[in-house]
């Protein structure tokens, strides 16, 4: 009961944590709730003429063809949000899949999943999401999701085969041994709880990194073909001469936005590591 | 430590083989025929008589009718010999030639920005450690800085001083108008449009190492040997030299773990000021669908980051003690 | 002149208040005493041994002097502290397994150490040597890592570190604990002869095996619930204490040559209480089989006999009455 | 009831486990019903990994383990939870034996699932609290507590309240009071021997000589995985053979003795000895030829063994004296 309540003292006091999902809160709202504010699908050419400032009518202006930015913006929240879930989810799943394995079982398999690790880790993720997306004509936002997580994984599944490792010699572990309990129920109600702030802290990370390759992926080209994403959107400008024709409003949204998610994600992690881990709390 | 070495040695050549083998398996296992989807979305050559010797070419290098083990051990065969194939896009450049045009602009931009955003990131971030002030301003920054995606700062760079303030071009490794000689025109013009792209790569790559640098530092501080120290009451610097001496070890490791990302965000950097490396390349290859081409700039990247990852770890032999004494099995 | 403690009080600061580790301790050292500190964990022996050395957050200082050959020590100031750390006193720390730089070679280590406090190394280099001779450790280990060395081997090592400067006071926190029988006996013995050679004035071993002081230490404080309970010579504390707290805990030490069969020992039933809110009176009140009404007083802490002190009622009275 | 037979563990160390690690070199003893058996050693002895060999923590490299005849490492399934039924272990750090972010009273929890899933929810209560009336806990005050609000006393007791809930009869108790205070340490002591009178049996692992005295009646002395001495307690207590015990007896600090002066550490350089007494590097009344093989184990008297060549048959039987210098 203490300690719960230690944690929570420490949540609210935690600014960096508190303006992080904060952060995170409002763009949030804003890709869930954005699209209804907007008659204009963001693709569909909203204005005869292109390349308005913003205005009353026009809130984050036009593109050069008279796309609605705002309309191209809040759908691209929807996505990016959407890739930081599920990529960054699927990358965590991957990463405690093989992490607590390897942590678990030690010997040979550890080897082996170790080894495997550092060449997915020493590979260029993004070299090889970049061929994969080349070699694929149509590609959905599924899809970019599938890629990026089952890319990203490596740095996950070390640092939690680690902490496993670490945890699987601790004396309670044995006792659920003697206890006659199964690897997988060992894993799940006594080594995973224990690291349960961990996998919080990896799962926010994947998230941000997932969102990140997803901008990269989709500012070359090579992002989902059907939708919009803020990625495209910044491709879009630099490719139809936002920046000759000075149209800031074009491209500084969408990448304003994502730094802004992956730094409040950032912060989160650190105010969450903090509030975990009495080491770092400031008295 | 020769363990440490072959350990590591097994290790690149495994990803090596690994690599390959995904760069030869992709366009084989994707949907779709890859010369048909080629030849009939691209118009490359003009003339039929070049579009019948690509494919030709073509037919006998995927040598579809061949067994997949024979098309596979032709693929090493030809990747020995130097063969990448021939361009499409830059028709008929061999692949190899293309690339070797494009090295040595990515050696010229990344090698520099890479090393000195790693090594004035790391002292800063140990600067950073040291007062609660500039820790409160440096912290958000740095998280800020790392936030931000690399084609973004790159926009946002050669808008600001490409565009408003007009100082520096914001496209191409030269002017257009001169031509590559050994004169300090060129060389100066070299460096005005390289320094751009050079910035947005130095400046994000800059805020990752000083956190993670300060994190580190943070954590020695905290360590035994410095409490130790602190019990024994030596100054300040003594305590901070040793910390950072043992915190930088880690920031190798990182160095050699995140060399994959960089090179990424460099790659789409090279985009945005279209700096003619591989980056650019790249790019140009799959508007172009050359597949050759980013089979062979693919397999470029992973080599360049292999190498460069081999290097680290030798250095970080030197550096560390307990891995040359081989204490340490695995510590990298 | 040796130590002299005055009121000593210091505090832990949690999130539910102070935590009131150590309270009015006052004791002194005569020149040369090894005194050992006693007592069950949560006791205060780390803050009464620390905050003579090293007192940082979360330790607070709340009052209390400290005196070292005559000299009062601004223990309260953790700037000021360096002045006195190593040369006046002087810690071999608990964790004296990892207390040395893990790239540095140890030489190196020391001799960096050394310039920042402003000795010359190669000036100390003969005594370094001669000292490695003493605990047994070659020349050799100054050109290598902490990591080559064994475990034994490191702690030799940081006892020659940390008394290199002759300190008045040497601090040794829970030395022995980490080792095995042989080289625990073999280090005790060393700090031993350390004083014989008066490389140190003062040691204060702080250890949770009695029997270990037993051997080596010239007198014992005991504390308990972070106050002092008794402090005497080291014959008088295991022969004849005089704190009900002293006597349970000796005499619910395994003595060697019983067998449960024949005679069953007793421990002490209860728990020591908790310092955030610590009970008034004497501390050990809830627990004493001898508690009476006067214990809700806090005892003053007296001696009774000669360097015996006892905070005990008990012990007051009766001291009152052969008087 | 439950018999070692030449039982070796051989850990594979570094990296695709290049070098071998002998943790225990061919241990045999029996632990009779309702007996206390000592294992005593330093660390690195060797004597936790044959108490995890025991628990099937660990497989023995070499050797059999048998329970009432039975090798233990057949067990598989239903049988090996029975074996669990019967065979328990408490060890060294109480608060590492807790999941520090659930409730100490999990412990009780997980048994009830696992191995009576039959009994009822009121029953099981009734029976949590009885085992722990009989450890010497007051249920009302430990109950429904988290690890950190107890003390290690309090937590050993709960293990051992545990295994009391499964009805075992062989308990390996693997350093269970070394990280006790003084204060509690002997009430866990005695509450081990106490259920000894019922029957149990007890593995009881140690590094103190005088405890092992104080609760058992045999004694296995281990250096380096190897039995150096074993028997009867009484007999290596008041007569201890090997240079090894008699350094254990002579460097442990008492409270009834001081030190013996001027006693110096022996430390032969001997690089990766293969051969030979295991000792030798650290033995002082080492010869040449100890060097060459490793003694066997040899009955001196009755129910006394030791291994060291001054023992082995025909040789003169070493004389306290000689050892202690």
């Amino acid at each position: 009961m203490k300690k719960r309540s230690e944690v929570l003292y420490f949540t609210l006091r935690n600014k960096k944590l508190l303006i992080g999902s904060g952060i995170i809160l409002i763009f949030l709202i804003l890709a869930l709730i954005g699209p209804s504010f907007t008659q204009y699908k963001p693709l569909d050419y909203a204005s005869p003429r292109g390349a308005e400032p913003p205005s009353a009518k026009f809130w984050m202006g036009t593109t050069f063809f008279g796309q609605d930015v705002f309309s191209q913006f809040v759908n691209g929240l929807r996505a990016t949000f959407v890739v930081g879930l599920l990529g960054g989810g699927l990358g965590t799943l991957v990463g405690m899949l093989i992490g607590f394995t390897a942590g678990y079982r030690g010997g040979i398999v550890d080897e082996i999943l170790n080894a495997f690790t550092n060449i997915v880790l020493v590979i260029p993720t993004l070299a090889v999401l970049l061929i994969i997306a080349a070699y694929l004509q149509v590609r959905s936002l599924m899809m970019e999701c599938l890629f990026i997580g089952l890319t990203a994984w490596p740095w996950a599944a070390r640092a939690i085969r680690a902490q496993t490792f670490s945890l699987r010699t601790r004396d309670f572990v044995d006792l659920a041994k003697l206890s006659g309990m199964k690897p997988l129920r060992i894993i799940r109600d006594e080594i995973a709880p224990n690291m349960m702030s961990y996998l919080v802290l990896v799962f926010i990370l994947q998230f941000g990194g997932a969102i990140l390759t997803a901008a990269t992926l989709d500012f070359i080209g090579l992002g989902p073909t059907n939708t919009i994403s803020l990625g495209l959107m910044m491709q879009y400008a630099v490719l139809w001469g936002a920046l000759p024709f000075g149209m800031w409003w074009w491209f500084v949204p969408p990448g304003l936005a994502i730094t802004a998610i992956v730094g409040a994600l950032y912060s989160m992690n650190v105010g969450l590591d903090e509030i975990f881990n009495p080491k770092l709390r400031e008295i | 430590m020769r363990r440490y070495l072959i350990r590591k040695i097994v290790i690149y050549a495994l990803t090596f083989f690994l690599a390959v083998t995904v760069d030869w398996l992709i366009p084989r296992f994707m949907p779709g025929d890859p010369i048909r989807n080629m030849l009939t979305r691209v118009s490359v050559a003009s003339n039929a008589t070049a579009i019948q010797m690509m494919y030709d070419y073509y037919a006998r290098l995927f040598g579809l009718d061949l067994p997949l083990w024979q098309q596979y051990l032709n693929f090493w065969k030809a990747l020995f010999q130097g063969d990448l194939g021939i361009s499409t896009y830059l028709f008929p450049t061999p692949v190899v030639d293309v690339l070797k045009r494009a090295v040595p602009y990515d050696v010229f931009l990344l090698v520099p920005a890479i090393l000195l955003g790693w090594y004035t990131g790391n002292k800063f971030g140990a600067f950073a450690a040291r007062s609660k002030r500039l820790d409160n301003f440096v912290l958000p920054l740095s998280y800020i800085l790392t936030a931000t995606p690399y084609m973004w700062l790159g926009i946002l760079l050669a808008w600001f001083f490409g565009i408003v303030l007009g100082i520096f071009p914001i496209a191409g490794a030269y002017s257009f108008s001169l031509r590559p000689t050994l004169s300090l025109t060129f060389a100066l013009d070299l460096l005005h449009h390289w320094f751009l792209p050079f910035a947005s790569i130095f400046i994000i790559e800059f805020g990752g190492w000083a956190i993670g640098m300060r994190n580190m530092i943070i954590y020695e501080l905290e360590a035994e040997y410095s409490r130790y120290l602190n019990a024994l009451g030596s100054p300040k610097s003594l305590v901070r030299k040793y910390a950072f001496n043992n915190a930088i070890l880690p920031q190798i490791t990182g160095l050699a773990l995140k060399l994959g990302v960089i090179v990424a965000g460099a790659l789409v950097t090279e985009v945005v000021f279209s700096y003619p490396g591989i980056g650019y390349l790249l790019l140009a290859a799959i508007q172009n669908q050359d597949y050759f081409l980013i089979q062979g700039c693919f397999l470029f990247i992973i080599l360049g980051v292999l190498i460069a990852n081999f290097v680290i770890d030798l250095v970080y032999l030197v550096v560390d003690p307990r891995t040359r004494r081989g204490m340490v099995g695995e510590s990298a | 002149m040796g130590l002299k403690v005055e009121n000593l009080t210091v505090y832990y600061q949690t999130l539910r208040g102070d935590v009131r580790a150590l309270e009015h301790a006052s004791f002194q050292l005569a020149d040369g005493e090894i005194m050992g500190l006693a007592g069950e964990s949560g006791c205060g022996k780390p803050p009464l041994g620390h905050s003579l050395i090293v007192l940082f957050p979360p330790m607070k200082y709340i009052a209390g002097r400290v005196e070292v050959d005559g000299e009062e020590i601004p223990i309260w100031d953790a700037e000021g502290m360096n002045t006195y750390r190593f040369r006046k006193i002087s810690l071999i720390p608990q964790y004296a397994m990892n207390a040395m730089n893990p790239i540095r070679k140890i030489g190196k280590m020391i001799g960096e150490l050394l310039e920042a406090r402003g000795v010359d190394y190669k000036d100390m280099l003969p005594e370094l040597k001669r000292r490695l001779d003493l605990v047994s450790l070659p020349h050799e280990v100054l050109n290598m890592y902490p990591i080559e060395l064994s475990g034994g081997m490191k702690q030799r090592m940081v006892m020659v570190i940390s008394s290199l400067l002759n300190p008045s006071l040497l601090i040794a926190d829970e030395i022995t604990s980490a080792l095995d029988v042989a080289t625990q006996k073999a280090v005790a013995e060393m700090l031993v002869e350390f004083r014989e050679r008066q490389f140190i004035n003062n040691l204060i071993v702080i250890t949770h095996d009695i029997s270990i002081l037993y051997q080596i230490a010239d007198s014992i404080l005991i504390m308990y619930a972070g106050v002092l309970a008794e402090k005497a010579p080291t014959k008088s504390i295991i022969e004849s204490p005089r704190h009900p707290y002293t006597r349970l805990l000796i005499s619910s030490l395994p003595e060697v040559g019983v067998r449960f069969a024949e005679k069953r020992l007793m421990g002490i039933p209860g728990n020591p209480p908790l310092l955030l809110n610590p009970p008034a009176g004497c501390r050990f009140r809830e627990r004493c089989p001898l508690a009476y009404e006067r214990c809700l007083e806090e005892p003053p802490f007296i001696e009774v006999d000669k360097d015996h002190f006892v905070a005990c009622w008990k012990e007051y009275e009766n001291h009152a009455q052969a008087r | 009831m439950l018999r070692l037979d030449k039982v070796s563990k051989i850990y594979r160390v570094g990296a695709f486990g290049g070098k071998a690690l002998l943790a225990v070199n061919k241990v045999s003893f029996e632990v009779h019903k309702g007996q206390v058996v000592s294992l005593i050693g330093e660390s690195g002895s060797g004597k936790s990994t044959i108490g995890k060999m025991i628990l099937r923590l660990l497989k023995p490299s070499e050797g059999k383990i048998t329970y009432n005849g039975e090798d233990i490492g057949g067990f598989e399934g239903e049988a090996l939870k029975n074996y669990y039924r019967q065979v328990q272990g408490v060890f060294q750090d109480p608060f590492s034996s807790y999941n520090p972010i659930f409730k100490a009273d999990r412990i009780f929890r997980v048994v009830h699932e696992e191995f009576f899933p039959q009994v009822s929810a009121a029953e099981w209560g009734e029976r949590v609290e009885k085992a722990l009336s009989s450890v010497g806990l007051n249920p009302a005050h430990v109950l429904n507590k988290y690890p950190h609000q107890l003390s290690g006393g309090q937590l050993q007791r709960f293990l051992i309240a545990r295994a009391l809930l499964l009805n075992i009869s062989f308990l390996v108790a693997d350093e269970i009071i070394s990280m006790l205070d003084a204060s509690t340490r002997i009430d866990v002591l005695n509450l081990l021997a106490d259920l000894k009178a019922y029957g149990l049996s007890i593995l009881f692992i140690t590094h103190d000589l005088s405890l092992a005295y104080y609760i058992s009646e045999q004694a296995v002395i281990l250096y380096k995985g190897n039995v150096a001495e074993q028997g009867a307690v009484e007999k290596i207590f008041n007569n201890p053979l090997h240079p090894y015990t008699r350094m254990l007896m002579e460097s442990v600090p008492r409270l009834d003795r001081k030190w013996e002066k001027g006693v110096r550490l022996v430390d032969r350089d001997v690089e990766n000895l293969r051969t030979g007494c295991p000792y030798y590097q650290r033995c002082p009344v080492a010869e040449p030829r100890c060097a060459l093989s490793q003694p066997p184990l040899v009955e001196v008297e009755q129910d006394h063994w030791v291994a060291c060549v001054h023992y082995e048959s025909g040789a003169d039987v070493l004389k306290p004296p000689a050892l202690a210098g």
